[in-house]
This record gives structure tokens, sequence and C-alpha cells, in this order.
């Protein structure tokens, strides 16, 4: 197959975008993918390395291959596809279509390359893709909300770029690899993990997603943790921190995603808590983990891309996005119903279906660090809960939400096919694990159907339904929580904004005015200095005048004064009595001499 | 390295000095005016580029001019660093040729002879500081520039410009005091004002002389605009945009970054600075100014301020790259010439495009202004992002190279300031961008008039983009080559 | 010929001044074309005669023959051979610029008497500058004072005579001053022969006398170059004055008056005893360094342009002194480039004060505004004469700004050095009001060549513009190549350091 | 205190010109009347004067006049006198100039005190 990096598919289709329009333009996209998919999954580690040298003293690979990259890039490509094919049923503004593309470049990009300088390049695209996705929604709210991603991912980037610049030094070359120990760690760390929403820098997910348009959050949801979450695994060589930082996740999002009324903002956590399981996997770091977090990046792909699809369906028909004004779908949108459930029961992890398979994995994996397991147990069960509210207030509950006379139907054909086809992957792989699992670079091999498995999910969805059952709340809709640690960091950034556009600006301010003062002041002085001085004398001498002189004579002073200001430029010290003093001076001077000549 | 002796140098300070003379006599017709604008700008671009292969082969090309003063010849020798601004300026003066004539005519400004005439000699007198052999020959050249960019400054006339006018000379006047001063006791000290590879100073002086000498030279070059000593730089956005451009990416700060670049690697020499413990000083300054003209860039409205302020910024990119005292951090510093300088022109002839064409210099005026001009939006908004450091445009070269050289140099702190302040570009140049590309204007109509600027100011635009990115994807050619042999130059060692 | 050339100098104009009063009697035309043929003859002369100096060494003439100590010598080395040409440089650019000048601000009547007195005055200073005998340079001096005196006198301004006679007083102080140390040298060594006096001097160094007459020279002469706090004479004496006067006394005048003090410094009491036996210098480097900064405040402060280049000469002069206050190589060798570019400059900067009073009638700033627009040329001939005030690279104002600052360095005199360089900023305070109201006020705020200038107002008369425009750009040429002009400056130097 | 009155007394007529300079600066400083300025310039002046011709006694010497042969005698030194002979000159020539603009000073302002012509300057 040809050694080219699949990225520069979907750059070249960009490039040649601007010369299409309507139709053409969705062709053009659609095969600029099919070429993608194809050229991605024809790659395979035989396939020479690309290598230049940009930079001196480093080298920038371009495309190596190895069994995980076969699998992230084979998975990027595909669902790639599958956005752009999500994407036909309307003309999308070009910038939106070009962030599409954009997103699938770098996060392949990421994927296929060799070091980490090629891989920060395609790490900052990938940031500048989705945040013109994100502002090309022209959604309320879109602006400000794709600003403060582009500062998390611009701060996160800056410190993966610090972190690898650590490397770089440490090591000598560029290659993906290990970080010393160290400040180089920390800085890596906080770049991969704002990018795949470590906790407390996730805010930027569930702000920027829901802002998306139908399409855009989809493609938002498959690339940017994704792409975090590979690298992670590619560097490898953590700790137990992160894998209990993975928990972490699974934890917070899922209870976050609990308490989510909008639609999206809900899936948005449930990115969170999903790549929580996968960091648990790999901050194992195992093989068995790291096999068994890349697996669940590639089931989460499929169907929170599933899931996201079908918000994006029930979205376009009914221009709602809340849950509590959603109800009885099924009815009207059977096949957009079909796919969410899917996709839900699969996010839920229930046997036969792909989240299962590899989250049954991780756990596994999980064993070997203390108390991670059930951490991740704890937080299935959870997914369990609102996987059920998804389903039941958007699609099954009586329908109250929706208004008299309006009756949404199924999308477009295209969204539909979108939406079957990752279905039917998903079963597929639920059903068929070896599909999937052969690929994985460790080969761990996965056995959702085995008892011990089957007791577990039995038990997850038990104590779930235990829990539905007895707490009504979790039945009925409700205002959603939408308050997170951002707040936190939105005030920060206004008191940056309100440091610089007061207090700094005052203050220089105030040291202009100052020395334009002095300047004044000298250019006063300068216009008679003889006077000048005199009359800063006199004020001196003033307060003096008034205490030991009488009162006339003060006021005789004073009037002096005021006169001598008041006419200050004219007034001219007397020239002919200013020589007085010099002549003077030589005088005694002269006298001096003279007498000493005796 | 070896010296050969060639004319070209001279001929190549010459050509806009001859322009200059030919715009004053053909002053009264406008098309052969700036016909010889034009023209001195090709040629001089020409004869700065068939220099390039010998300097890229490792020569230095020298000439004495005459004996001028004790200190220092007028003499003139190309090196691989003083290409780097050369070529820099040589190239973006052709740019800024064509797109201050177009800027000029399309606004129909007053005293366009004087202007173009001024631009001329100020090309001059900054190829004649990148080509400075001695600090006496870029004392004379580094006055000039100050001078002759006076009448620039305060073209528009407006009594706001004269004060802007004073402030500018002000600054670049008690600077070049100091400057001379500075000079002066390098003399004094060393006898000798020559540049050499790896510095001459050491040992000269007693520590505490040598550190005050050096913080005279840093007040001499007030033009690089470093913090509290930049005020002047936002006062000169009063005058024409393409005097702006010139000032922010051509001529003016880019000598005062190069003359503190020159004195680090070829008066000071880094250990010597090391040893001084001038490093953390510049590093103090320089972080400083970073993040602080960060924050003034987040308030200012006005678009040309804001630039301003983003310059401010960027320019001590170079200092901290300098005061990193590595290999790889001075590498960043001397890349980070030309690359700011191509970027920022993009964004001042952008600003200069929107006055021409839509008449507005405050940001919040500019919403959608894209749906109008959208190729000068976008090169807007490519340029932007170069500036925060991200690809594929060249401001991520000098970024990864002064990343490198925090941590090679040992201040891993200076990643923060870095980090700092990337966050802060983003968060000045983003809302640009978004009110530029998809704003929706107050009222809808008020678009109608704006269109695309004249082609002589948007084909600049689009060339100096392109180029960015050229520099981004092909970084060595020839930038980072004269960069890396300028460091061989000055450490005696290759980049790894 | 040749050999008689330094008594010709003297003679030759004093015979010409006659000729110009009696032909000019006969009819006023003839004045102009002989006053300028006799100082292109001195010109000339004084060219020849520094070439012969830099090849043959030191020249002495024997007025009548008659040997010193009892007859007066002409002396001309390294040192007066380098002023002189400097002086009738100054004295010819003034003579063809002052034709026109004249017409304007001198009364048709007295035109006559101006030249006679102009060429009197290029005389007294000539002889002031060879002369070798002290006495003999008092009596120059005063003759070239009374031509002085007169001269300011002759404007159509009122206030011209109030000028004069401040002036006068002032200057006639100073000659008593000269006088009276003269006579206190005589007492000391019963001679007044410049060599004579140096060789005789250092046996009464420690003599009252001798310390006396110091200082009464020294005030004296003090008073001449308007050094700091006697300069009050000067700025009425130079804005009352006509044009073309005023061009010559503050360039050509003021630096013989110098030239004298320097002359007389090293020449007479030599460098030892006034850095040594009266440690002087410390003083007068203080009242120079005030002197740079006081005249620079207080011309910033000036509404009229004249009276500004005025206090700036007071400033320049400061320069001067300075040097003297160093008193090492390097500072006096930019000393004496000072002398030279400031005479070049500053004539170049007040002859376009005269020219924009003959065409505007005023030197006001406020009636100036915009008036390159109309004057391009003179305006950019002060705009470079300004820039080398200001001390701008490559021109001389730079070069000799550069080596004193270079000499007090290496005197140790940091802080002095400091305030010579704040002084050139000063100068920027004020050459930068003429910039600023010529070129980028409103009036001149019009379409690219199509201002509507006031009737009358046009570039000046070519006679103006030449020597104007030859000296702005001279203050270039010479910075450029100041170094072969350090060929002569530095011997001269040398000379004055070791003694006569 | 009897050396000191001694000395001066032996020079008293340096004394006496002395006394005459500062006269004559006193009147150049302290009178108005712009005429008796210049008499104060010339008292000055002949204070000067008086110095040279001072220095230039010799004790008990006469007139520096040819004498016929085989006569001997102390002559005073005769530089002295020349020189204030031009001295003298230039006294007068100053004097005659500043009377001559006192003179136009007048004919201008209509004062020749110093009071009232800085007021006419100022007027005008």
């Amino acid at each position: 197959m040809i050694g080219l990096p699949p990225a520069f598919i979907y750059l070249l289709g960009i490039l040649f975008l601007p010369f299409f329009a309507g139709r053409a333009r969705k062709a053009w996209t659609l095969f600029a993918g099919v070429v993608g998919v194809v050229l991605a999954l024809g790659l395979s580690p035989s396939v020479p390395e690309i290598v230049i040298r940009v930079l001196p003293g480093i080298d920038t690979v371009l495309l190596t291959v190895d069994p995980m990259r076969e699998v992230a890039g084979g998975i990027f490509a595909i669902s790639g596809l599958i956005v752009l094919v999500y994407a036909v049923y309307r003309d999308l503004p070009l910038v939106e279509t070009i962030g599409i593309l954009a997103s699938i470049a770098a996060a392949m990009g990421v994927v296929y390359a060799g070091d980490f300088i090629t891989v920060f390049v395609f790490w900052e695209a990938l940031a500048l893709a989705s945040i013109a996705i994100i502002w090309s929604s022209r959604s309320p709210g879109s602006s400000a909300a794709g600003y403060r991603y582009i500062l998390y991912h611009i701060f996160g980037g800056a410190c993966l770029l610090s972190g690898i610049v650590y490397t770089l030094v440490s090591t000598g070359s560029a290659a993906i690899g290990p970080v010393a120990d160290g400040p180089g760690l920390l800085f890596i760390l906080v770049g991969i993990g704002m990018n795949a929403a470590f906790i407390p820098i996730h805010t930027w997910l569930p702000d920027a997603y829901p802002k998306a348009s139908v399409v855009g959050s989809v493609a938002l949801s498959i690339f940017t943790t994704k792409a975090a979450v590979f690298l992670l695994a590619g560097v490898g060589g953590w700790g137990v921190a992160v894998a209990y930082m993975g928990g972490a996740m699974a934890l917070y999002g899922a209870v976050f995603a609990l308490m989510q009324d909008d639609l999206r903002r809900l899936l948005g956590y449930s990115i969170i808590s999903q790549v929580g399981y996968m960091v648990a996997g790999i901050g194992v770091g195992s093989v068995a983990g790291v096999d068994a977090g890349l697996a669940h990046m590639v089931n989460d792909i499929l169907f929170k891309s599933l899931l996201f699809m079908a918000a994006g369906a029930v979205i376009l028909r009914t221009g709602s996005h809340r849950l509590s004004e959603m109800g009885g779908l099924w009815r009207t949108m059977p096949l957009t119903t079909l796919s969410c459930i899917i996709g839900g029961l699969a996010l839920a992890g229930l046997p036969g279906l792909n989240g299962a398979v590899s989250k049954g994995m991780v756990i596994e994996a999980a064993g070997s660090v203390p108390y991670l397991a059930p951490i991740l147990m704890v937080a299935a069960v959870i997914t369990v809960i609102y996987v059920f509210r998804i389903l039941y207030l958007g699609f099954f509950r009586p329908a109250e939400g929706t208004r008299e006379g309006l009756l949404p139907k199924d999308p477009p054909v295209p969204m539909l096919l979108a939406m079957g086809a990752t279905s039917l992957l998903c079963v597929a792989i639920g059903l068929f694990p070896h599909l999937l699992t052969d690929f994985l670079p460790g080969g761990t091999p996965a056995h959702p159907f085995a008892a011990s498995y089957l007791l577990e999910s039995a038990g997850i969805f038990a104590v779930a339904g235990v829990l539905l059952a007895l707490a009504r709340p979790l039945r009925r809709s409700w205002d959603g929580f939408e308050n997170d640690i951002d707040a936190l960091y939105i005030r920060a950034g206004r008191a940056v904004v309100w440091f610089s556009s007061h207090p700094l600006v005052e203050v220089t301010d105030a040291i202009g005015r100052g020395i334009g003062r002095v300047v004044a002041c000298f250019q006063y002085v300068s216009a008679n200095p003889g006077v000048a001085i005199q009359i800063a004398w006199r004020k001196l001498a003033l307060p003096f005048v008034r205490i030991f002189g009488g009162r006339e004579r003060s006021a005789a002073y004073e009037k002096e004064l005021a006169f001598l200001r008041d006419n200050y430029p004219e007034v001219q010290t007397n020239i002919w009595g200013g020589g007085y003093g010099i002549i003077f001076i030589c005088i005694v001077a002269f006298l001096y001499f003279l007498f000493s000549l005796t | 390295m070896v010296d050969v002796t060639g004319l070209l140098p001279a001929v190549t300070v010459v050509i806009p000095l001859l322009a200059a003379v030919m715009i004053l006599v053909s002053g009264r017709h406008e098309n052969i005016r700036d016909g010889f604008t034009v023209a001195a700008a090709v040629a001089m671009l020409v004869s700065v580029v068939a220099m390039l292969p010998s300097i890229l082969s490792g020569e230095r090309i020298t000439i004495s001019l005459i004996p001028l003063l004790p200190g220092g010849d007028l003499a003139l020798r190309v090196d691989a660093f003083g290409m780097v601004f050369a070529l820099t300026a040589a190239v973006l003066w052709l740019l800024n040729s064509f797109y201050s004539i177009g800027y000029m005519r399309s606004l129909k400004e007053h005293a366009q002879t004087r202007f173009f005439f001024c631009l001329a000699v100020a090309i001059a007198a900054a190829i004649g500081i990148a080509f400075s052999a001695n600090l006496v020959t870029l004392l004379v050249f580094y006055e000039i520039l100050t001078i002759i960019t006076y009448p620039l400054v305060v073209h528009v006339e407006t009594p706001e410009a004269m004060a802007a006018g004073r402030k500018y000379l002000a600054y670049l006047l008690i600077g070049g005091i100091f400057f001379l001063a500075a000079v002066i006791l390098t003399y004094i000290l060393t006898g000798t004002t020559g540049f050499v590879p790896g510095g001459f100073l050491a040992g000269s002086a007693p520590p505490l002389t040598l550190q005050i000498l050096f913080v005279l030279f840093m007040v001499g070059f007030v033009k690089a605009a470093w913090m509290p000593l930049h005020g002047w730089l936002p006062a000169a956005m009063v005058a024409p945009t393409p005097v702006s451009a010139f000032l922010h990416a051509v001529a003016v700060v880019t000598a005062g970054v190069f003359g503190i670049v020159r004195i680090a690697g070829w008066v000071y020499g880094m250990d010597l600075l090391a040893s001084l413990g001038l490093g953390t000083l510049l590093a103090v300054i320089a972080s400083f100014t970073i993040i602080t003209a960060s924050l003034f860039a987040l308030t200012e409205d006005n678009l040309k301020r804001r630039l301003a302020y983003s310059t401010v910024s960027q320019l001590s990119y170079i200092l901290l790259g300098v005061s990193m005292l590595s290999i790889a951090g001075m590498t960043g510093a001397m890349a980070h010439i030309p690359i700011h300088a191509f970027l920022k022109i993009t964004l001042f002839f952008v600003a200069g495009a929107v006055i021409v064409a839509a008449g507005r210099e405050r940001i919040s005026d500019m919403k959608g202004i894209g749906r109008k001009m959208p190729v000068t939006a976008v090169m807007f908004s490519a340029a932007a992002i170069g500036i925060c450091g991200l690809p594929p445009l060249s401001g991520l070269i000098s970024k990864v190279y002064l990343a490198l050289g925090a941590v090679e140099g040992g201040v891993p702190i200076l990643l923060i300031v870095l980090i700092a302040s990337t966050v802060l570009n983003a968060a000045y140049f983003f809302p640009i961008i978004h009110t530029m590309l998809l704003g929706r204007p107050d009222d809808e109509r008020s678009l109608d008039s704006v269109s695309e600027p004249p082609l002589t100011m948007l084909v600049p635009i689009v060339l100096t983009t392109v180029a960015s990115v050229l520099i981004f994807f092909f970084p060595s050619m020839p930038f980072m080559d004269l960069v890396e042999i300028a460091i061989g130059e000055i450490t005696g060692s290759v980049i790894p | 010929m040749i050999e008689h050339l330094p008594v010709l100098l003297v003679t030759v104009p004093i015979v010409a001044a006659l000729l110009i009063l009696l032909l000019g009697w006969h009819d006023s035309r003839f004045c102009y074309p002989l006053t300028l043929a006799t100082i292109l003859f001195q010109f000339a002369g004084g060219i020849a005669l520094l070439i012969e100096v830099m090849r043959e060494g030191t020249i002495h003439y024997y007025l009548g023959g008659w040997a010193p100590p009892l007859g007066i010598e002409f002396v001309i080395d390294t040192f007066n051979g380098y002023i002189l040409p400097i002086v009738l440089l100054l004295a010819l650019a003034t003579a063809v610029y002052a034709r026109r000048s004249v017409e304007k601000e001198i009364k048709p009547e007295k035109i006559v008497s101006f030249y006679v007195l102009f060429q009197l005055l290029v005389t007294g200073l000539v002889g002031m500058t060879i002369t070798g005998d002290i006495f003999n340079l008092y009596v120059f001096l005063e003759i070239s004072s009374i031509a002085a005196y007169t001269l300011i006198a002759s404007s159509r301004k009122p206030r011209a005579y109030v000028a004069a006679l401040n002036y006068l007083v002032l200057g006639s102080i100073a000659g008593g001053f000269v006088l009276l140390g003269i006579g206190n040298l005589y007492v000391a060594t019963g001679t007044l022969n410049m060599a004579d006096l140096a060789r005789l001097l250092p046996a009464s160094y420690g003599l009252a006398t001798v310390h006396t007459a110091f200082l009464l020279l020294v005030i004296g002469f003090s008073i001449k170059v308007a050094l700091f706090p006697l300069h009050l004479w000067l700025p009425d004496a130079y804005t009352e004055a006509p044009s073309a006067v005023t061009v010559l006394i503050s360039t050509v005048m003021a630096k013989v008056s110098v030239y004298a003090m320097f002359r007389v410094i090293f020449s007479v009491f030599t460098t030892a005893y006034f850095v040594e036996t009266v440690p002087v210098t410390e003083l007068i480097l203080f009242i120079a360094a005030v002197a740079i900064v006081a005249g620079a405040v207080l011309a910033i402060a000036q509404e009229d342009l004249k009276r500004m280049l005025a206090y700036s000469s007071v400033s320049q002069v400061g320069y001067i002194v300075f040097a003297l206050g160093v008193a090492n190589q390097i500072a006096l060798e930019g000393g004496l480039l000072h002398i030279l570019g400031h005479a070049v400059m500053k004539g170049c900067l007040f002859m376009v004060a005269g020219v924009i009073i003959y065409r505007l009638g005023t030197s006001s700033f406020s009636d100036l505004k915009g008036v390159a627009a109309t004057m391009p040329v003179t305006c950019a001939a002060f705009a470079l004469a300004g820039a080398s005030m200001i001390g701008v690279p490559p021109t001389i104002g730079f070069a000799s700004k550069y080596y004193l600052v270079l000499g007090a360095l290496e005197a140790g005199h940091w802080v002095y050095a400091a305030v010579l360089l704040a002084g050139s900023l000063l100068a920027v305070g004020y050459i930068w009001r003429f910039i600023e109201v010529a070129y980028f006020s409103a009036s001149s705020h019009h379409e690219g060549g199509d201002h509507h200038p006031a009737p009358g107002v046009r570039e000046a008369p070519l006679s103006m513009l030449v020597p104007m425009v030859i000296l702005s750009i001279l203050c270039l040429v010479l910075g450029i190549f100041v170094d072969p002009l350090m060929k002569i400056v530095a011997p001269a130097v040398s000379l004055l350091l070791g003694g006569a | 205190m009897e050396a000191v009155l001694e000395a001066f007394l032996s020079h008293y007529n340096y004394g006496m010109a002395i006394i005459l300079m500062m006269i004559g600066l006193y009147a150049l400083i302290a009178k108005q009347n712009l005429v008796k300025k210049l008499i104060g310039l010339n008292i000055f002046q002949t204070a000067i004067f008086l110095f040279y011709i001072s220095f230039a006694d010799v004790e008990g010497g006469i007139a520096p006049i040819y004498l016929p042969e085989g006569m001997e005698a102390i002559y005073v030194n005769p530089l002295p006198h020349v020189l204030i002979l031009t001295a003298i000159v230039v006294g007068v020539s100053v004097t005659a100039v500043g009377l001559s603009l006192i003179v136009r000073i007048y004919e201008e302002y209509g004062v020749i005190d110093e009071a009232g012509l800085l007021k006419m300057v100022k007027r005008r």
C-alpha cells in the first residue's frame, strides 16, 4: 500500500474544498473520507517511515505504523467517514466542513506521527479545527464557549509542548516515549489531560459540545478526547496516579451526567466518564490495561457517536435539546429510537453490545490496582441509571413535551444511514469481540460472555434497577445542574480582564500623567527660570512669613507672589540687574587677588 | 568563517538612499516617484539575495567605507545574523512598498513624497544596522533610523500625532544617548567596538562596570520596546498603517531587538552574560514585558493599538530567548526576528486594509467584516494564529526553540511565562478572529459599502501569510540555516 | 608673496576697507564685490597658510622685520592654522549671504559703512587669530569689538541700539579685564610675546601676580565668549542684530574669542599651570556643564527663532569650554572639532533664520507655521544643521560630541559626560520646536503640491540659499569625513598640550 | 598690621587704581543714567591706565627721552606708556561709539535712564 500519511488526504480535501459547492462539495468530502478509510486500513507496520528534517536537530516522523496506530487510525478514519455521511443531510457552512475534515486530519496526524513535534503540530491543529466547528454553529453561547474552549486548549497545548521539550532535552530525541520524572511529567500530563478532560480541567467539554451544531457535536465527540487517550497510551509509562485519575473521571462524569437535563451536555459528561475508563486502563500500565483502554476507546467512539447522532436527529426534528421537553418519540422516530437504544445499552454495558466487551476488559485490568475496580463498577451503575433516563425520558415516557401539531419524524436518510452503520458496528463487535481484540497491540482477548462477567453485568444492572425502582426522582426529569468548576475559572478569567482594564491601565495612566506633569513643570520653569525659582522660593517661605511677619506684611507678600504668578511668562528677570551679581563676583575675586599681590 | 571583501553591502545600503533622492526629485509625478520606490525595493532585494549564497557557504562579506571615529570605521560586514534581519527587511520592504502605495493612494494622503522619501532612507538605515560591523556604525544607522521615522510617525499632523511624535522622539533619542554612552564606554574599556563572535568584553572591566554597561545598552535599545520603556510604540500607532507595519515588522523594533541580540552574542558573549548574572535581569524584564503587554492588549479596543501591545509582548520573546543563555534559546531568539516580522506585518496590513476598505479602527466595529472581505479576514486569522504559536504557521518554530532553550538553559520557570503568554495571546486574538469572521454587525447595511481592498494591498497581505506558512514548512530556507550559521559563529558549535 | 602672506591677510583688508569707503561713497554698488573679493583673497590665503603649516611647520613672521621681544610677531602654527580657514570660510559664506539680507534689514544709507565695518570686523578677527603678541591680541580684540558694536546697531530695529550698548558695556569691561591681565603678565615677566611668556612664566608660577593675570584673562575672555553666567549681552545682541551680522558674530567672533581663550590658557600659561598650579579644571567643567544645561533650557523656552538660536549658542559654547575643563587630548580634539562644527551649523541655522526674516519679516514661532511647504530647501537645511546640533550621526555635531564624551570618560568625569549627553537631548527640545512648526503644523496640511503660499513667501534668493545649503551639507560631509579632519586637529591639540 | 599698612602705603598708587576701578564699576552697575554709566566705564578704563603707568615707574627714573651723548639716567620703562597710548585710543573709540548709541537711543525712545528704557522697550 502507498505510504502516505492519511492526514494529508484530508488536508488535500480541505485545500480543494473552496472550489466546490453544494452537492459537489458533499461528494468531494465523502470521497476524501472514503479514500482516507481505504488508506488507513491499508497501512501496515511494513510501510516505511516517512521522516523529514524540518528543524535543525529534530527528526520529524510524519508516518510510522504499529498495531496500536493501526487500530486507532482505522477507527478514526471510519468514524470520520460516518460523520461525513451523517453531515450530508444539509449544506454545511464551509468553515464547519473544513473544521470537520481538519479534525479528522489532525486526529489521524496525531495517530500516525512518530515524534512529539509532529504530534504537537496536529494536536494544536485539532484544537483549531474544533474551534472552527464550535464557532460555525453560531448558536447562542457558542462564541463564548468556543473562546473558553480555545483558551483551555491553547493552555493545554503549551503545557504539552513544555513537557515535550523536557523529553527532547533529556533524551535528545523527539521520539514518542515516557517522560522522565520532574516538571516535564507534570507538564505533559496537564497537556494530554486537558484534551482527555482530566478532572478538574474537563470543563471545556460539557461547556462547548452542546453549543456546536448537530453534526459538529458528533465530530467533536469523536476526536479530541480520543486522540488524547491514544497519545496517553502511546507515551505510556504512567503510574497509578493516572489510573486513579481515570477512576475519578469515570465517577465524576457519571454523577454529573446523571444531573443533566441538556441531552448533549449529558452525553458530554458521559464522554468524561467513559474516557475515565480508558485512562484507568492505560494508567494501570499492564499490556492488558492498555489494550483495554484502546478497546474501550474504539467502542466509545462508536456508541458515543451513535448517541450523539441520535441526539442530533432528535434536536433536528424537535428543536429541543432538553430531556424535560422531549418524550414519546419512539412512536414517531422509531429508527432513531432504535439507534439510541443500541447506543445507550452499549454504553451501559449490556453484554452482546460492544460496550460490554471493553468495559469488562477495563474492569478486569483494573483489578491490579486497589479500589479501582469497585470505583469503576459504581460508575457503571450510575451509567446504567442515566442511560435509562435518556431512553425513558426522551423516548418512552408519555409525550407531554411535544406540542400539538408537531409530529417529529425520523431524520433524513444520510443520518439514518450513518446511525445504522454505527449501530451495526456496535452490535457486530458486541457479538464477535475478536473483530476488535484481534487487532489490539497486546492481543488481549475479551470474553464478554464468560459467566463471571455476565454475573458482574447482571449485578450492575440489578443494582441500577433497584435504585431506579426505589428512588422515584431518578425517573423524573429535572432542571439540569449546569454548574461545574469552570465557574471558578471564568471568575479568574474575568479577574484578569478586570485587573488589566482597571488597575493596570489606571496605574500606567497615572504614571503617564506624572511624567507629563514633570515635563510641564520643566517647560514652565524653563520659560523663565529666574522668576520660577523666585516663585518657588517665595512659596516655600510663605508659611514663615505668615507666622513671623505681621498680617499686613504677609498680605503684601502674598500679593507679590500672586502677581509674579499671574504675569509669569511676561515677567522677565531684570537683565541689567542680573548682571549686577555677576559683576559683583568678578569684583570680589578681583579684590582678593589684588590684595594678595602684596 | 572566511571574510571576503565585497562591494555589495555598500551597494545595498546606497540603493534606497539613491531612491530617496530620486523620490524627492520626482515628487511631482506620482507614478514615477512610486516607480522609484518599487524599483529600489526590487533592486535592494536582488542585491541582498545575491549575497545569500556566499553567506550560506559560511563567508562574511566585509567592506570598510571610511574611517569615522576612534573605535570604529564606518564599516559593513554581512554575516549570517545580519543577513537574517536584512533579508527580512528587504522582502518586507518590497511588499510594504506596494502596500504603502495602495494605502496612500486609496486614502489620498497628503505629503506622499515626504512619506516615501522617509521610508526609503529608513530602510537604508535598517539595512545599515543589519550590516554594521561595529558599534559605531550601528549607532550611526540607529540614530538615522530614529530621526527619519519621526516624520512618518507624525504624518497625519494632528495634535494627537504631534504629541505621539514627541513621545516617540523623547524615548528613542534618550535611548540613543544611552546607546552612545555605552558605545563610548565599550571603546574606553576595550579599545575597539568591532563585533567579535562570542564577544570581546570578557575580562576588560570589573563585573559591576560590565553590568552597568549592559543596562546602558538595554536602555539604548529602547526600540526593542521592553517594558516599562515601551510607551512610544502604542503612541506611534497614530501613524498611517504602512508606517506601523514598517515600525513593527520591517525596521524599527526589529532593529532594537536585533541590537540586543548583537550585543549579547557579539559584544558580551553568552558565557560572560551568564557569569555576570545578566541572563536573570533580561529574563525578568522579558517576562514582565511579555505578560504585562499581553494584559494591556487584552483590554484595548483599537485594533492597531492592540497589535502594538502584541508587538511589545512578542519582541520580548526575543529577549527571553537571549536571557536563557542556551543555544536553543538563542536560536529561538534569532529565528523569532523574521518570524515575528512576517506575521506582524500581515496583521498590520490587514488593520490598514480594514481602514482603507471600511474605515474602521475599533475591533467592536468590525463585526462580520469577514463576509465582505473574506480574504483579508482569513489572512488576519491565520497570522493571529501564527502569533499564538499554532500550526501551520511559523510562530510555532520559534516557540519550540524558546521552550527548548528554557529547559536547556535550566530555567524551566520561563516555560510558565511562555505558557501564560500563549494563552494570553489567544485570549486577545481569538475574539478578533471571531468578530471578523463570525460576528453579526449591529446594522446589516453598514457593511454594504465594504469590499476587499485594492490589489496592491491585498496581494502583499496574502504573500506575507503564505510566506509565514512556507517558513513553517521549510524553515531552513533560508532563515534557520542562517541562524544555524550565526549560532555556530558565536558558540563555536553546531546545533545538535 | 607667500612669506608675506600673514601680514597681507591683515593689511590688505584694511586697505580694502578704506577703498570700500571711498568707492562706496561714489557708488554703493562697488562695496559688495570688493568685500567679496577681499574675503575671497583672505580665504585663499588662509588655506594656503594651513597647507604651508601642515607641510613646513610653524610660520613666524616678524612685523617690520623687528624680532621679538621688541617687535610684534605673527605666528601661524597648526592651531590657528586650523582656526583661520574656519573663520574665513564663515566670513566668506556670510559675505555672500549678506547682500540680500542687508538690503532688507539695513537702511540704504548705512550699507556702505556696513561693508566697511564688516571688513574691519573680519580683519580684527584674523589679526586676533594670527598674532603672536598678547597685547596685539588685545588691540585686535578691541578693533573687532568696536566693529561688532556698530554692526549690531546698524539694524533697522531700534532695540538694536540698546542691545549694542549692552554689549558695549560688558565688552569693554571684558576688554579692561584682559588689559589688566596682560599688564600683570608684563609685570611678572617683562615681555608680551606669547612664546617668551610661556618660556618665562614657569619661573614665577607661584606669584599672585600670575594668578591674578590668569583670573583676569579668563574672566575677560569668558565674557567675550559668553560663557554661561557671563552671557547676558548675547541673546539681545544676536537677536537684534541684522541677520548677516548675527551669522558673523555668532560663528566667527565667538569662535575667535574661544580661540583666544584657548591660546592664552594653553600657549601662555601652559597646561601644567592650569591643571596643576591653579587647579581650576573642576570649576571650569562645572561651569561648562551648567552652561550646557542652562543655555539649552533657556533656548527651549524662547518664542522667537533667532533668540532661541542665541541661547543655543550659550549652550554650545559650554561644550567647547567643557573640552577645556577636561583638558586631555581626546576631549580637546572634540573641542576643536566643535569649534568648527558649531561654526558651520550655527552659521547655517542663523542663515535660515535670516532667510525667514527676509521672506516673512518675522522669526516668531507663531508666524512660521508650515513654512516648510513654501521654503523646502531652507527648512531642509535647517533640519540637517539641526540634526547636527542635536548630534545625530553621522554629522559633525555627533563627531565632536563623541570625542568630548570619550575624553570626559577617559578622564573619569562620568557625571559630566552624562550632563553632556543630556545637553544634546535638550538640544532636541529646541531644534524640534522649529521642525514641528515648520513641517508638521496645521497650515501645511494641504494636498501634496497644491498649497496656497502666502503672497511673497517663496524660497530664498539664490545668493542666500547657496551659502546656507553649502554649510548644511558641510555639517554632513565633515561628519562623514571626520577622519581626514582629525589629521589637522590632532597635531593642533598636541601642540596645545605640549606648550607653545 | 604695621607691615600690611606699610605695604599698602608703599603701593598706594595701585590702591588708588583699585579704588578708581571700583568706583567705575559701581557707576556702571548702579547708575541709572546711561551717560553716567559710560562715565563709569571711562573711570574704569582710566584706572587701568593708572595701573600700567604705575608699574612702568622706576624709582628716580626719568622720561625715556633720548639724552645727549655722555649723559646717563635711569629711564622709566617706556613700553607700558606706549601700550597705554593704544589703550587710550581704544577707550576713546569705545566712548565715542557708546555715546553715539546713547544719542540714538534718546532719539528713539526719548529716555536715557535704564528703568525708563526698559519700560519703553517692553512697550514697543
